[in-house]
């Protein structure tokens, strides 16, 4: 009953917040609603006994992404102009809803053909996960860091300001 | 508690997701959503993984939480890059591609 | 020529040592915390006013204090309004207004004569513009308390009222 | 659940509670009152009740009234998302808040075979709650600075947002370090893991076993904490009040007092990752239980020197000059609060006596440890408290340019050799 | 264990020189020098790889440690010498275009080896998240890669375009194998390929939807009809050198992770997306056929012109299907056929560009032959092997795959490959056309001889060779021997 | 020596051309370089010839394996029909080298050299696949040829053609394909030579199918009217080599593929379609020929002449007789010489007049005599004037044409008339007409009497001894011929 009332509340918020997110005009809102969609999902991992899980959730999709999210919010700095003018947003949004129902509905239906019981595993904390990943996973791990190194260095090759390229040399400022 | 509520909930985020995607043109709102849509493939495997008794798709999920990072680190350069060159947030205004553009 | 006499002075914050900051922050903590042990452990040894109580002893006659006209020693005005101290204002608080002046010893002499003090940045300058040594800051008045704006604002009486703390009672200018 | 557990769990969660909170006020007038000694001033020292001053305390809370009952008003050019702008400053100080429950007071407490954690949030892996929950206490200020629509905020905001980031990573790879050489994600198996000793002589206390990865955790928890020399998100100077520029009354409360909580917070991790925690150095809690009576006779002495000392010190100084005349009661608090010492010392050596000679309750035993622990804990935290201040005192702030280029080109290369180095020699050490 | 090192040697240079890349990227090291040491890198990989080509037995790397996630093969070898020899004369050929742009700079190579690695991860994993990884690797370093010139509009537009969808297929990979996972209660290809022999088609209802997700997709990122609407603009608005890359390794990348799935995993159900492949072959055949006969700049064309190659591909992918012995090789002898061709003709176009500051159209090309006659002369051999002209490598590539289809029974698949492949003369004529039948009034310029025009040459050359090649010559495969490769590297596939 | 002939054959041009092109060779000795290749190419086929044994089928067999995993091969071979044309090719190929003297254009050369190995290995080949890549590789030369050296809209007719062309040769591609599978699947082996298709049984509707392709290609080629829409523009806007090579050999190719490929690949089945040539063939003489009477240009009204006179081959080739079969064959030959004679000549009247209308020429007989002469000679073996091989071959055929149906061998002699009506009348307006021109028109020089005559000398030897030449191809003729018929059954 308790784990159903917490689901019940999670949810409510996780969909409370996707919503929130889509449908907002200020990019901020839907950052608020994203958080609270990311957070909502991280208490989701601890109800399904993954600890280890929802840490690594907020640290990551909340500590990281959507901080730098909102950060990237703050340097773009766009004013109210600066939005797009969307005049058939709920239309639009109306309209796809239902384009997208019956993809959900295949989801769903889909997946509840898999066993609706859950099996007694325990908890997945930090140590199964920690053996996991560096007896099984250990590839898919390790081209991880991989992957966020060369994503890092996208992200500097796409943000970097060209402008500022030719001060380089002379920039090394002491501290 | 039955898994099924799980799983509506992982299709209804992912649908969401995909809701955003088509329909708004606010390019903050587009990276959330395709965030969103893979958050809601990692609820999908963490509850998988509870439905197997098997802590696989835990971990999974724990790569997918990478992927996002790593994706979103690109798309928000790439935000701030199309916002320095034009001005605005909104996906449609950038038109230039077309038969007709030539300059290098 | 004499470039024997040129010393040249070595930067600062290029040896190792200085880059890196911990010592410096050391020789830093060190000071601060003499002085708050040394002050703990007596507290009467700190060496403050207890200001409502105390009083300050120590205000020497080049105290810019709040403002005062001079007297003649003939015990007349010894402004002649001729609007130096207001044009040297910075922060513009000085308002004269001249009139003829009845006692014959001069042309002009201020009609009102007012300082808001509350705009008075208290540097001096009229002092050092007046010609007639009419208006000085040495009431040795370092604190001045009202109940309204109004209050604030020194009339000619006033000022004419204030009393010099350190001697010199009349103007020196003439006579 | 027994009802031990129950009580230790509740207890625990109580006084992290009060830690956390209750110690806000304290730090506040710390701060006011070191910032003036150091200055050579006194600080706030005469709001009382009662005659009751304790040294200025009551100002503090004084203050906190003032803002609680503060007139809340907007600025007008918020129109939409008030709740965001009001929510804000709760985000930040939840978040500290959370963040000291993962920190534990005391020893792991066996009554009954069952065991206890002293901690507010009994989880085993408490340095990634920290760092979790510490992430989010950035969000209050960026979304507070966005929604101030102001643009010193704005700037704050950016600032605070991009130190965070630029710091978490170094924060993050010295604790990691940490984390291989104690070998445990959990806060008390780190301090358990410090009781020893390095070298035969030093205690393991992190500083000693970890000296670099110890100072880049201490230079990135201060710039985590907003703490000088990296106050740049609310350069008064430069940004006036950075993120909270426009927030008044409770709401600048919240995030004034986020601030002193995570301040409070960093101690405890600094203290508890690098300092031994609760544990005085040299002596494990093992030691103390199997030599109780050792351990309480040399509390029973030390406790009535300190005692006396500090009555000493309270009738020198708690005084006003000849030259003042409200007296205000001082002599009166000094009078009462010697006996209320006295009187304590008393009991404690009563119940200690009990204990070390005529009953053999190993409860009451380890209670008492556990009591002591918490004692040393909160003396650790205030001394690093006051170490938090001190600095503060003594070093001018960073240009912001000058904070991202310590981050980004010297703390972070040095985390990740240091990182580095580390899992050689502890793959080295185990193989 | 000593084997198995070696065994990961080229994957592991290509790693390590990326990240040394990165980090000598901002010091004082010329461009020139910079690619030097990436090309040396990406050489040594590759010399590596052919002498390690064919020793092997499908073995996996590690086993003890990686588990079953990461297979050696000749499939992958020879995917893995198309990516590193891709990367590495896109690197040589480009050498003046990024000379002649001040926006290049050092990360460029970096992200280039990166990719690399991630393609070569795609080409070796054998299990789906690891895919998934690889995918990303690839695709975000090629993201920044569209968008290397910043200032430039269309550039960023196109990046915009390319992450927005792509991340979104992204996500419905995740979903796919998610719902593969929640089926089998793994992800790897060998216990997935398992469950599917021990299960009725009938009881694997999950698994199939979650396939179909996951086949989304590869469509998308191989630019098949209805998920093309990317591929025109993201080639356009990228630099020539990217645009060479993403056309000539990217693709073929994405169809190693393809053929492994179709061939590994679902071999067992694969004749059960026949018809919907059928179908996405057909609208991809006319519409890439469509929009290439409608541009006028050439880099357009090509992008357009590539849909349809993914046309012919995919036939030959259904045909997989239904059973024919000879379509996986005809795939593996395509790609090589189509790597070759669009290496060489979009080097020349990134060649030519280097001097020009705008896109080329087929305007631009009049006369060519006039001032460039060489240049024009190699251009037109690659159009013609583009078009499936006989004597060229092309030619064979198209003979294979439409023999394929007519052996697969899918004659009216195979007539329509063949009516496209004749429109497809229309547009790559049309080219040859321009740079003959119209006088120039520049002078003929000299042939210059540089790294770029040698290798350009050879690659005509091959591309010639593999169309009429016999194997008289010991040690140079001719058209037989790239039909050998093909057939081996298929056949090691288990 | 033997051994390789044919290959030395097909590829000493390219060749040449090769060396000539990586040497970067002045013009002269491009010159100089092709019109020796051709020489060289022509005395081996003289030499070839000679050898030739009439009784024997296949000979100068080349058979090596090319893409072994797909049993492709290099396989050549030459008989009584590919000797015909590859005579006709290394014949024509020096005279038009003369021709090309003043030309300093260099890719003209290169193109003529490229042409050359292209029809002559189509010629050859054994192999489907191998012919098909021939079939293609020449088809670039013209490409080049029309598009770069021709006049009018020489663009958009050189893509026209090449289109065409292609759609034709897709198609073919396609039932090559499918034969190759067909081979495959009966005997499990992969095989593309002509000698292992034809032995496969087809079921009658595949066969059907299959043909429609091949004669696609082939009709094309030709072409029939229906599917001659490119000939005009292309013969209009080439330059006289190429409008020489294509009507006298490229087109000639077209029905050389019917009858090597069509006959031999599917044989009676190609009778399927024979009414539908039959009426094609005889829209198609009448269609050209009044095409002809009315067209201004001289190249376009020879241009339809030709399509009628290949109307004319195709109809011999499909009515299956052993007269029009012998007709058809004698009809490649001289109609080959007729028109390339007649091409150089109205190139020759374009370098002089630079123009090629009827309605600006005039005059010629009174001022160039030898050049009248030659050019009323080609003209009228064109239209079929006795003596020369043309009538020889046209009343072969018109005779086939009456042994199989009155109705058709009327018609066919009808349009006989046609012909001669639109070359006397085109005669009369160009060498006799009033004299219009106001340049100074000069008579035939040595080179081209030189090039010219050996055309002239064969055209009167075939047109009055051509029983020189009936023992070379008869023997084999007739019994491919019967092979054909015995198949056929009952089958009218």
């Amino acid at each position: 009953m308790l784990e159903i009332s917490i689901f019940a509340i999670l949810a409510l918020f996780m969909l409370g917040g996707s919503i929130t997110m889509i449908v907002n005009k200020q990019p901020v809102f839907s950052a608020f609603g994203f958080l609270v969609t990311m957070i909502g999902l991280a208490g989701m991992f601890a109800l399904l006994n993954s600890q280890f899980l929802a840490i690594a959730q907020i640290m990551v999709s909340v500590g990281a992404v959507v901080v730098l999210s909102m950060l990237t919010i703050l340097t773009v700095n766009a004013k109210e102009e600066n939005l797009p003018k969307e005049p058939h947003k709920f239309k639009w949004i109306l309209f796809s809803s239902i384009v997208v129902a019956p993809f959900t509905l295949l989801v769903y239906k889909t997946l509840s053909i898999l066993p609706a019981h859950f099996s007694d595993i325990g908890t997945i904390n930090s140590k199964v996960v920690g053996e996991l990943l560096f007896t099984d996973w250990v590839l898919p791990f390790e081209i991880l860091s991989i992957l966020l190194l060369s994503a890092m260095l996208g992200a500097i090759v796409i943000g970097r300001d060209s402008k500022k390229k030719k001060k380089k040399s002379q920039k090394r400022r002491r501290l | 508690m039955s898994p099924n509520a799980f799983y509506l909930l992982a299709s209804l985020l992912f649908s969401i997701g995909l809701v955003g995607l088509v329909s708004r043109k606010n390019l903050f709102v587009l990276y959330m959503s395709i965030e969103l849509m893979l958050s809601a493939v990692s609820l999908l495997l963490a509850t998988l993984s509870k439905v197997l008794g098997e802590a696989g798709g835990s971990v999974i999920s724990l790569l997918i939480i990478g992927v996002i990072a790593s994706e979103a680190a690109v798309f928000l350069a790439m935000i701030i890059n199309l916002y320095r060159s034009k001005k605005t947030l909104d996906s449609d205004r950038f038109n230039a591609l077309r038969e007709g553009a030539r300059n290098d | 020529m004499n470039q024997n006499n040129i010393t040249v002075i070595p930067r600062h914050g290029d040896n190792f040592k200085d880059k890196l900051f911990l010592p410096a922050i050391y020789d830093g903590v060190k000071v601060t915390f003499k002085h708050l042990f040394e002050n703990v452990t007596d507290i009467n040894a700190v060496d403050t006013l207890e200001y409502p109580e105390e009083q300050p002893t120590d205000i020497t006659s080049r105290y810019r204090g709040l403002h005062r006209l001079t007297h003649r020693p003939d015990d007349s005005i010894a402004c002649v309004a001729c609007f130096m101290c207001a044009t040297a204002c910075p922060s513009d608080c000085i308002f004269i207004e001249a009139t003829e002046r009845d006692d014959d010893k001069d042309e002009k002499m201020p009609k009102s004569f007012f300082i808001d003090t509350l705009e008075c940045v208290f540097c001096g300058y009229c002092v050092e513009a007046c010609p007639c040594d009419a208006i000085r800051m040495d009431t040795g008045i370092f604190s001045l308390t009202g109940n309204s704006r109004e209050d604030f604002v020194m009339d000619k009486e006033q000022l004419l009222s204030h009393k010099g703390a350190f001697g010199e009672e009349v103007s020196c200018a003439r006579d | 659940m027994s009802t031990a557990s129950i009580v230790v769990a509740v207890t625990a969660f109580v006084l992290g509670a009060l830690l956390a909170l209750l110690t806000i006020p304290v730090l506040v007038w710390l701060e006011r009152r070191i910032a003036s000694l150091v200055q050579d001033r006194l600080g706030p020292n005469r709001t009382n009740v009662f005659g009751f001053r304790l040294g200025g305390v009551v100002q503090s809370f004084a203050d906190v009234v003032k803002l609680l009952l503060k007139e809340e008003y907007y600025p007008s050019h918020i129109k939409k998302g008030r709740w965001l702008f009001m929510l804000a400053p709760v985000i930040t100080f939840a978040a500290a808040l959370l963040a000291f429950m993962a920190i534990p007071f005391a020893d792991t407490l066996h009554i009954d075979g069952e065991a206890l954690r002293v901690q507010a949030l009994p989880i085993d892996y408490g340095v990634l709650w920290y760092l979790a929950i510490g992430a989010i206490g950035v969000l209050g200020v960026i979304f507070g600075g966005w929604m101030s629509h102001n643009k010193y905020a704005l700037l704050g905001a950016t600032r605070a947002g991009s130190m965070v980031i630029s710091y978490e990573l170094p924060l993050g790879l010295s604790i990691v370090s940490f984390i291989v050489t104690y070998n445990t994600m959990d806060f008390n198996a780190m301090v358990q893991w410090q009781s020893g000793t390095f070298f035969g002589f030093l205690p393991a206390w992190g500083i000693f076993v970890q000296p670099l990865a110890a100072i880049i955790l201490i230079i990135s928890l201060f710039a985590e904490t907003n703490r000088n020399p990296f106050t740049v998100a609310e350069g008064e100077s430069e940004i006036v009040a950075g993120y909270m520029t426009e927030h008044t009354a409770m709401k600048f409360a919240m995030y004034f007092m986020g601030e002193y909580v995570a301040m409070n917070t960093a101690s405890a991790v600094i203290i508890t990752v690098i300092f031994g925690g609760y544990q005085v150095p040299w002596v494990s809690t093992e030691m103390m239980l199997a030599h109780f009576s050792g351990f309480a006779l040399s509390l029973m002495i030390a406790i009535p020197v300190i005692v006396f000392l500090l009555i000493r010190w309270m009738r020198k100084n708690n005084t006003v000059r000849p030259t003042v005349s409200t007296d205000s009661g001082r002599n009166f608090e000094t009078k009462v609060l010697s006996i209320a010492l006295i009187g304590m010392t008393l009991l404690i050596e009563a119940i200690l006596l009990y204990l070390a000679f005529f009953a053999n309750s190993p409860l009451g035993e380890s209670i008492s440890v556990m009591l002591f622990q918490i004692v040393v804990f909160v003396v650790k935290l205030m001394a690093f408290n006051i170490f938090f201040i001190l600095i503060r005192w003594t070093v001018p702030r960073f240009r912001y340019d000058q904070v991202q280029h310590l981050g980004w080109y010297y703390l972070l290369p040095l985390a990740l050799l240091n990182l580095f180095v580390t899992a050689l020699v502890v793959v080295g050490v185990n193989s | 264990m000593m084997m198995q090192f070696i065994y990961a040697l080229p994957m592991a240079i290509v790693v390590l020189g990326a990240i040394l890349l990165m980090l000598l990227s901002n010091s004082k090291i010329t461009l020139n020098r910079l690619n030097l040491i990436s090309v040396a890198i990406l050489t040594l990989s590759l010399i590596l790889q052919f002498v390690l080509f064919g020793e092997k037995e499908s073995t996996y790397l590690f086993s003890s440690i990686f588990g079953n996630t990461f297979i050696l093969d000749d499939f992958s070898a020879i995917f893995d010498v198309m990516f590193t020899l891709g990367a590495i004369l896109t690197l040589l050929i480009n050498n003046d275009y990024f000379k002649s742009r001040e926006y290049f700079a050092g990360e460029y190579f970096s992200l280039i080896l990166f990719s690399v690695f991630g393609m070569m991860i795609l080409a070796h994993a054998h299990e789906l998240v690891t895919t998934f990884i690889g995918l990303e690797i690839a695709s975000l370093s090629i993201y920044a890669l569209v968008a290397y010139h910043k200032t430039r509009t269309i550039s960023t537009e196109a990046m915009m375009k390319y992450i927005v969808l792509g991340s979104m297929t992204g996500a419905f990979y995740m979903l796919g194998t998610a719902l593969i996972y929640g089926a089998v209660g793994s992800t790897s290809f060998t216990e997935i390929a398992a469950y599917i022999h021990s299960h009725d088609l009938s009881n694997i209802t999950v698994l199939i939807v979650g396939a179909s997700f996951i086949m989304i997709t590869i469509m998308f990122k191989i630019g098949a009809v209805p998920l093309h609407a990317w591929v025109l603009d993201v080639y356009h608005g990228a630099p020539y050198p990217i645009t060479m890359f993403m056309a000539s390794t990217f693709k073929i990348g994405i169809f190693a992770v393809a053929l492994r799935l179709y061939l590994v995993m679902f071999a067992p159900i694969n004749s059960f997306w026949s018809e919907i492949l059928q179908v996405i072959t057909i609208l991809t055949l006319l519409g890439g056929s469509w929009l290439a006969i409608n541009q006028t700049l050439v880099k357009r064309m090509l992008a357009s012109s590539s849909i349809v190659h993914t046309g012919y591909l995919l036939i030959a992918i259904s045909s997989i299907g239904l059973g024919s012995d000879l379509a996986a090789p005809a795939v593996m002898f395509y790609l090589i056929a189509y790597f070759l061709s669009s290496v060489g003709s979009f080097g020349i176009l990134s060649f030519i560009a280097s001097k020009k500051k705008k896109q080329m159209t087929y305007d631009d090309f009049k006369g060519f032959a006039q001032r460039r006659p060489y240049m024009a002369i190699m251009m037109s051999i690659f159009m013609l092997s583009l078009a499936g002209f006989p004597s060229t490598i092309g030619f064979l590539g198209k003979f294979y795959i439409f023999t394929a289809a007519i052996e697969s029974g899918q004659i009216l698949l195979a007539g329509l490959g063949i009516a496209t492949a004749f429109i497809s003369v229309y547009y790559y004529f049309k080219l040859i056309a321009m740079m003959y039948f119209y006088e120039s009034d520049e002078t003929q310029k000299k042939f210059p001889v540089g790294i770029s025009t040698v290798l350009i040459v050879i690659i005509s050359l091959i591309v010639i060779w593999g169309g009429i090649g016999t194997s008289l010559i010991p040690f140079v495969p001719g058209a037989d021997g790239f039909m050998n490769f093909a057939s081996q590297a298929i056949s090691s596939l288990k | 020596m033997t051994d390789h002939i044919l290959s030395i054959i097909i590829f000493l041009p390219l060749f040449t051309a090769l060396v000539l092109g990586i040497v970067r060779a002045e013009v002269r000795l491009l010159k100089i370089g092709s019109f020796l290749s051709s020489a060289v190419t022509l005395m081996l086929v003289a030499w070839l010839t000679f050898q030739f044994d009439p009784h024997a089928g296949m000979q100068f067999v080349e058979h090596a394996p090319w893409i072994k995993n797909m049993g492709i091969s290099y396989y050549l071979g030459v008989d009584f029909l590919s000797l015909t044309v590859l005579l006709l090719i290394t014949l024509l190929m020096p005279p038009l080298y003369l021709y090309m003297k003043h030309e300093e254009r260099k890719g003209y050369w290169y193109n003529m050299m490229l042409l050359q190995t292209g029809v002559t290995g189509a010629v050859l080949s054994l192999d489907l696949v191998l012919f098909y890549l021939f079939w293609e590789t020449m088809l670039l030369p013209i490409f080049i040829m029309i598009g770069k050296y021709g006049n009018g809209m020489h663009q958009y007719n050189a893509m026209k053609i090449v289109l065409m062309t292609i759609l034709g040769s897709m198609s073919m591609l396609f039932s090559i394909l499918y034969l190759g599978y067909m081979h495959y699947e009966v005997t499990g082996l992969w095989s593309f030579a002509l000698n292992d298709l034809s032995q496969i049984d087809l079921n009658a509707q595949t066969s059907i199918y299959l043909a429609a392709g091949f004669l696609l290609a082939f009709v094309i080629k030709i072409p029939l009217v229906g599917f001659h829409t490119w000939m005009a523009p292309a013969y209009g806007s080439a330059p006289t080599p190429a409008v020489v090579i294509m009507s006298s050999i490229m087109a000639k190719l077209g029905v050389y593929g019917i009858w090597r490929f069509g006959f031999g690949l599917f044989e009676s089945t190609l009778l399927y379609y024979a009414p539908v040539i039959v009426v094609l063939s005889l829209i198609g003489l009448l269609y050209y020929a009044i095409r002809a009477i009315t067209e201004d240009n001289l190249r376009k009204m020879f241009a339809y002449s030709s399509g009628s006179h290949l109307s004319l081959i195709a109809l011999g080739l499909i009515l299956t007789n052993i007269y029009a079969w012998s007709g058809s064959l004698y009809l490649i030959a001289t109609h080959a010489l007729a028109s390339a004679g007649i091409f150089i000549m109205i190139g020759l009247v374009y370098k002089r007049f630079k123009t090629v209308h009827i309605s600006e020429l005039g005059g010629i007989a009174s001022r160039a005599p030898k050049f009248t002469f030659f050019f009323a000679f080609f003209a009228l073996s064109i239209a079929g004037l006795p003596g020369t091989g043309g009538f020889v071959a046209e009343l072969l055929i018109i005779i086939g044409a009456f042994k199989v149906n009155f109705w058709i061998g009327f018609f066919t002699a009808t349009t006989m008339l046609a012909a001669m009506v639109y070359v006397f009348w085109m005669l009369q307006r160009t060498l006799f007409g009033p004299d219009n021109s106001s340049c100074d028109f000069q008579d035939l020089n040595a080179r081209e009497l030189i090039m010219l005559l050996p055309l002239v000398l064969m055209l009167l030897v075939t047109g009055i001894a051509p029983s020189l030449f009936t023992p070379l191809f008869e023997p084999q003729l007739s019994l491919f011929l019967s092979d054909i018929l015995h198949t056929l059954g009952g089958v009218k």
